[in-house]
């Protein structure tokens, strides 16, 4: 137990530090950004500029913006966005990252279970055309980009078939294309994974002793196999649902979802500082609870993991 | 052959591995030994014992935590650089894993001509000469020197390993496990080349094995190692009639013997358990546990390590 | 009395990208109910591969059984279907493989891994299979088999696993023990007790054991038989005390020479000169004729049948021949 | 055949000839190569790039037009015979459009994967040439840059950077040089433990020596196989980006500028969309199957 809390106390320190590093570079390159948010668009007069950026505190030195900012952060407040007015970030945040979530965590689920389903299978029979027809599915959703994945099903399921509506959102009719477009890549990802893995366990040593036992071959698969062929799967996990959401920047704006990927799109394009910082530390945390989260998992499922030495090999 | 001359002095070496979280692995924990010339110095342990690590902290492949390294007189504990690359020339090494130690990417002939290359020893048609001579010396032909490793067998590939360390003429070579990996009759063929490359050469050896027969066989006198500690040191024949210390007894028993009848009249010394422990060992003599004999000074009280006969040493309280 | 395992020219090849490989070319040999026999040989002399091949656990492709008859207790065991074979495995044969580091499954407890092949076999609740799992453990001597039971292999040290290894091949109380070099990964004194245990286990519960090694010294203290493999093939096969003290191939007669004798005087070691031949193409005559010492003529051209020169000792070198007479009495002195 | 008296005739024992080698010697590269080349989809996969490349440097020249002639009284033309495949919204030739796309983004695939291959190995090979500490230290830094949302931050770099070739490499190089120097970093602590590098140090061979003749070559295999790999990558983010009209400017085009330009007029003009989609899809499948390839030929494990 105190080895637990050891290596916690470890990867709790090690996270908050990534977050921190995170929030430090986003701030200063924002402020990289040669032309402020107000500064662009249309002729604003010197007092009224003057006060919008007093109001924002913008003509404080930045290192003040800077402490301002992570001091604000602390207490998970991350300011006004610039550009909607009388909206905070929380609020935009709040709005749309459920919607991101739901769609993300289909798209997951999708791909967990048709990859790691097509792996197992395409592994089983090995050089016979169940594997190739796996192996040839997965590398083309491999290949194909998401946007390319999502042109296409646009194309056919709502223009040409209008099996599904082409875009917005509300009804699950609506989730089904943009997800089958995000979970395109990770499920081939999960296939291929599932696949070498799946076969590398069945080169094992203790597999030769499970069929010298006289087990049959399902057993041998389903009670020694898979369960350490799904191991390393979960070191994919974490990065994988931390990704689609980021990932589903485009998906989102193609099927015009309103969730956390759009606001993210258009604060780019609309310089608003906040909104855009905002998104990325909160993606980052969640990025970084993710790993973490895959690290106890790995703890709890893998015996030979002792918690003191944490995950290496 | 034994000259009595010592060629290497190890002193109170000690080698320690910080496993982190305050744990620290004691590999080698003082040790003591002089190497004379000319002779072969065997060091025997199951895996585990400190051996290997001891080797290649005499190469200066680690670091010494504490301890000296004294070679012809003189303190080579500190050198480093190019102050200690004279001695490199004198202090070669032999490797247990003949697929491991040759690197798959080069030529044989450049594995052999790399030692002449670091010490500019040849050039040109005189590092060719010298490759061809050192491959005949081992048993290989000339041709083979365009090959690559992974065309060899396991038994040719640890000729050119020995040929590597002969090419730049060393006095001492310590040998780690080199024929653990091979066949039997491959084995043969190793030990009765070292033996003639030694004849031949004069050189030293210290045989590190885990092969108590082959060791026996090849050195002058034996040191037996347990979690990072000598506990015997005799004449190979003096340890084979009159071993001192459980632990000796016991590997001496455990020896498998080709020969049916001896193997059925033969006295075993069971020992329970396993090696374990180098991390956390237990107070007192480090055996202990395993001992058949144990009394209660062992639990308490680590036992020294003293010349009970002449020129033999051992660590035991039983030792009278 | 009838062999419990008897196999008739047994042939194997691999079929790899270089051609074929023949790892097992003709080989035949008997167990008896309850005798210990050594299978002794090189790496890559074929022994492991037959064993194997007894247990139909050659992957195919690329492995595939050329000739032969495997017949356990009477039945060739090549004709058996894949359900068959589990029938047999781990119930009626069970078999422990050099690294027991490696041939645990690491992410199930041992017992669950003893008590599998008790669930499949004798169809035991789990329950119950676990209660035997835990005999098994008594049995092969791990101390506090109550709380082992529940551990997991990376718990285990080297010499335990092995053990765990032999209660796993053991829970079913098999007819025959195929042990595979299961001491080569372990230390001299761990070994010996490995042995010490296979030794009283066979008296106890009287099962064959076919032990599979390349060290002739392992198998003086156990084995009553001893088969010598070169090359795929048997190059001498007898009483344990006929291959020692009668030694007729001269490969037997080299691979004792090379294994010195502790103590006493030092007799020069005497090695085999050269390598074992490669597999892809074999030499047309008897394969150890090339490193050979008293090779002739005939060695190079013709391979040796096999020849018994006393009871149960059979020998397959032409030394052995009529022709041959005056070599074999220089090759005796 | 008749035994005879005279074939008892002792001979003398090839001793010798047993030292003798069979097999004809083939170095791991040749060995490689023959392997790969066994391998179909890897083959076609270097087939179709080296096609890729050759159109990429020819195809723009061969349909008469540049890439940013503009024929307003032919925009949007469907494919025939005066544009081969149509003309797009600002009466552009697409044929031509198509291939000086695939050559920006080819460019972009082998430049990032240079940059990785530069900055990568460098950073790996020190962190794991020196170990320790150093190692420790190295990468914690990449540990914690891990953690962030990588594709945010090419975005964000992009928008610091302003828009341009140059900054896509910048961009793209700054993010991806981390997965290369993990796998060196790896390769190069495991390989340092080999007793042959051990030999090395025993010989008294300084560290550029093991670095240079011992420990690169040895960690080759996995450097050309994830160099191979980023390439589709980088092309990949690329397209990405350009979607998000955070790529090339125009009039320049890449694949992705095409495959984001086509999208827009999904409905009306598919084949604006289907070609540079195809383009993409074949190129990515190309380098995938060449990488796989790469990694069944040279994986170490993978030898007899």
């Amino acid at each position: 137990m105190k080895a637990l809390s050891g290596y916690l106390l470890r990867r709790l320190i090690s996270a908050v530090m990534a977050v921190f590093f995170v929030v430090t570079i986003t701030f200063f390159l924002m402020h990289a950004i040669p032309g402020g948010p107000f500064a662009s668009e249309k002729e604003i007069p010197p007092e009224v500029q003057k006060n919008i950026e007093a109001r924002y505190h913008l003509n404080d030195p930045l290192w003040k913006q800077y402490v301002d900012y992570l001091h604000n952060l602390i207490r998970w407040d991350l300011g006004p966005s610039f550009k909607y007015e009388a909206t905070t970030v929380n609020e935009i945040i709040n709005r749309s990252f459920p919607v991101s979530a739901t769609l993300g965590a289909v798209a997951v689920s999708f791909a967990l279970i048709v990859g790691m389903l097509s792996g197992i299978i395409a592994a089983l029979n090995h050089n016979k055309w169940q594997d190739y027809l796996a192996m040839i599915m997965a590398t083309i959703g491999f290949a194909v980009p998401s946007f390319i994945m999502a042109g296409v099903l646009m194309y056919i399921f709502a223009y040409k078939l209008r099996w599904f509506p082409a875009a917005l959102w509300g009804s699950p009719s609506q989730a089904v294309l943009p997800a089958l477009a995000l979970a395109g890549m990770p499920t081939a990802v999960i296939a291929r994974f599932m696949r070498s893995n799946l076969l590398e366990v069945m080169q094992q040593d203790y597999i030769r002793t499970a069929r010298a036992k006289g087990l049959s071959r399902q057993v041998i698969v389903y009670r020694h196999a898979l369960r350490n062929a799904c191991l390393p799967i979960i070191t994919y996990l974490g990065p994988l649902v931390a990704g689609i959401f980021t990932g589903s920047f485009v998906v989102e704006s193609i099927f015009a979802i309103p969730g956390l990927g759009q606001y993210f799109v258009s604060s780019i394009s609309n310089r608003d500082y906040t909104v855009i910082l905002g998104v990325t530390v909160f993606y980052s945390i969640f990025l970084v609870a993710m790993n973490l989260l895959v690290d106890l998992a790995y703890v709890w499922v893998d015996p030979r993991i002792k918690l003191n030495e944490g995950r290496k090999a | 052959m034994m000259q009595g001359e010592i060629l290497l002095e190890i002193k109170g070496l000690k080698k320690y591995f910080n496993l982190g979280h305050g744990r620290v692995l004691k590999a080698v924990d003082n040790i003591n030994l002089k190497i004379k010339k000319g002779e072969t110095l065997g060091l025997v342990g199951e895996s585990g014992c400190g051996k290997s690590t001891a080797g290649r902290t005499i190469v200066r492949l680690y670091e010494p935590t504490e301890g000296s390294l004294i070679f012809e007189g003189e303190d080579i504990t500190g050198l480093s650089g190019s102050r200690l690359k004279p001695f490199r020339r004198k202090l070669q090494m032999i490797f247990q894993d003949p697929y491991a130690s040759l690197n798959p990417r080069m030529t044989v002939g450049d594995i052999i001509g790399e030692a002449l290359d670091i010490h500019k020893l040849a050039r040109g048609a005189g590092r060719q000469e010298r490759i061809v001579e050192l491959l005949r010396l081992v048993g290989l032909n000339p041709e083979h020197a365009n090959r690559f490793p992974h065309e060899f067998s396991g038994g040719q590939r640890q000729r050119v390993g020995i040929a590597r360390a002969l090419a730049v003429e060393p006095q001492l070579i310590v040998c780690d496990e080199p024929i653990s990996a091979l066949d039997v009759s491959i084995q043969a063929q190793v030990v009765n080349l070292l033996k003639e490359l030694q004849n031949r050469l004069g050189l030293t050896y210290l045989f590190i094995a885990h092969d108590l027969s082959m060791v026996q066989y090849i050195s002058d006198r034996v040191a037996v190692m347990y979690l990072g500690q000598v506990v015997e040191l005799a004449d190979s024949l003096e340890l084979y009639a009159k071993p001192l210390h459980p632990y000796t007894k016991a590997l001496m028993s455990a020896i498998p013997v080709a020969d049916p009848d001896e193997a059925a009249k033969r006295e075993r010394v069971a020992l329970q358990g396993d090696t374990s422990g180098a991390i956390d060992p237990v107070p007192g003599c480090r055996f202990q546990p395993r001992c058949p004999v144990a009394k209660e000074i062992c639990r308490q009280q680590e036992p020294e390590y003293r010349e009970v006969k002449e020129r033999h040493f051992v660590a035991c309280h039983l030792v009278v | 009395m009838r062999p419990i395992l008897e196999i008739k020219n047994l042939q194997v090849a691999f079929d790899t990208y270089a051609g074929e490989v023949k790892a097992v070319r003709g080989v035949s040999y008997t167990v008896n109910p309850g005798e210990a026999v050594a299978v002794v040989g090189e790496s890559g002399c074929g022994k492991s591969v037959t064993a194997q091949t007894v247990m139909g656990l050659i992957p195919s492709p690329p492995g595939r059984v050329v000739a032969g008859q495997i017949l356990f207790d009477g039945q060739d065991l090549l004709n058996f279907t894949e359900r068959q074979m589990q029938g047999v495995r781990g119930n009626q044969i069970g078999m422990i493989f050099q690294d027991p580091m490696t041939s645990l499954n690491p992410t199930m407890t041992v017992g669950r891994q003893i008590a599998e092949g008790l669930r499949k076999h004798q169809s035991l609740p789990a329950d119950q299979a676990l209660e035997q799992a835990k005999e098994m453990l008594k049995m092969v001597g791990i101390p506090h088999p109550d709380r082992r039971l529940n551990q997991y292999p990376h718990e285990f040290s080297g010499g335990m696993r092995q053990r765990a290894m032999i209660a796993t091949a053991l829970a079913c109380r098999p007819k025959l023990l195929i042990a595979d070099e299961p001491t080569t990964a372990l230390d001299v004194t761990i070994q010996d007790q490995i042995i010490d245990l296979m030794r009283n286990l066979q008296r106890q519960l009287g099962m064959a054991i076919v032990l599979i090694t390349h060290d002739l010294g392992v198998v003086a203290g156990l084995c009553s038989r001893v088969v010598v493999m070169y090359a795929g093939q048997i190059m001498e096969a007898g009483p344990v005390r006929e291959i020692y003290y009668r030694t007729q191939h001269p490969y037997t007669r080299g691979l004792l020479a090379s294994v010195p004798k502790t103590g006493k005087e030092r007799k020069p070691l005497v090695s085999i000169p050269g390598t074992p031949p490669d597999l892809f193409s074999p030499p047309p005559g008897c394969p150890f004729a090339p490193r050979c010492s008293h090779a002739m003529k005939v060695c190079g051209q013709l391979v040796p049948q096999e020849q018994e020169v006393s009871p149960g000792h059979r020998v397959a070198c032409w030394l052995t021949h009529p022709l041959a007479q005056y070599r074999k009495q220089e090759v005796a002195g | 055949m008749n035994l005879t008296p005279e074939m008892f005739e002792p001979v003398q024992s090839g001793a010798g000839s047993a030292e003798i080698i069979t097999r004809p010697g083939t170095t791991y590269w040749q060995d490689a190569w023959r392997r790969l080349k066994q391998n179909r989809l890897a083959m076609a996969g270097l087939i179709t790039i080296g096609i890729m490349l050759v159109m990429a440097l020819t195809g723009p020249y061969l349909s008469g037009y540049t890439y940013s002639q503009q024929d307003l009284t032919m925009v949007n033309q469907p494919p025939g015979a005066k544009y081969w495949l149509g003309a797009d919204a600002l009466g552009r030739d697409l044929f031509t459009r198509l291939w000086y796309g695939a050559r920006i983004s080819l460019l972009v695939g082998v430049v990032t994967s240079l940059i990785t291959l530069v900055v990568g190995v460098f950073y790996g090979g020190i962190s794991g040439f020196a170990g320790g500490k150093v190692d420790e230290i190295m990468m914690r830094i990449v540990e914690i840059l891990w953690a962030i949302p990588f594709l945010l931050y090419v975005i964000l770099l992009m928008v610091v950077l302003g828009p341009g070739l140059k900054t896509i490499f910048i961009a793209l190089g700054a993010v991806y040089w981390m997965g290369m120097a993990r796998i060196v970093r790896g390769e190069i602590l495991s390989l340092k433990e080999r007793e042959y590098v051990l030999a090395a140090r025993v010989l008294g061979a300084g560290s550029w020596r093991i670095l240079w003749r011992h420990l690169i070559p040895n960690a080759m295999g996995p450097i050309i196989i994830q160099m191979t790999l980023a390439i589709p990558e980088a092309i990949f983010t690329e397209a990405f980006l350009s979607f998000l009209g955070l790529g090339v400017s125009a009039p320049m085009a890449s694949l992705g500028v095409l495959a984001s330009t086509g999208m827009e007029g999904i409905r009306s003009y598919p084949w604006q969309i289907f070609f540079p989609a195809t383009l993409i899809t074949i190129t990515m499948l190309a380098f995938n199957f060449l990488g796989d390839g790469l990694r069944d030929a040279l994986d170490p494990r993978m030898r007899k």
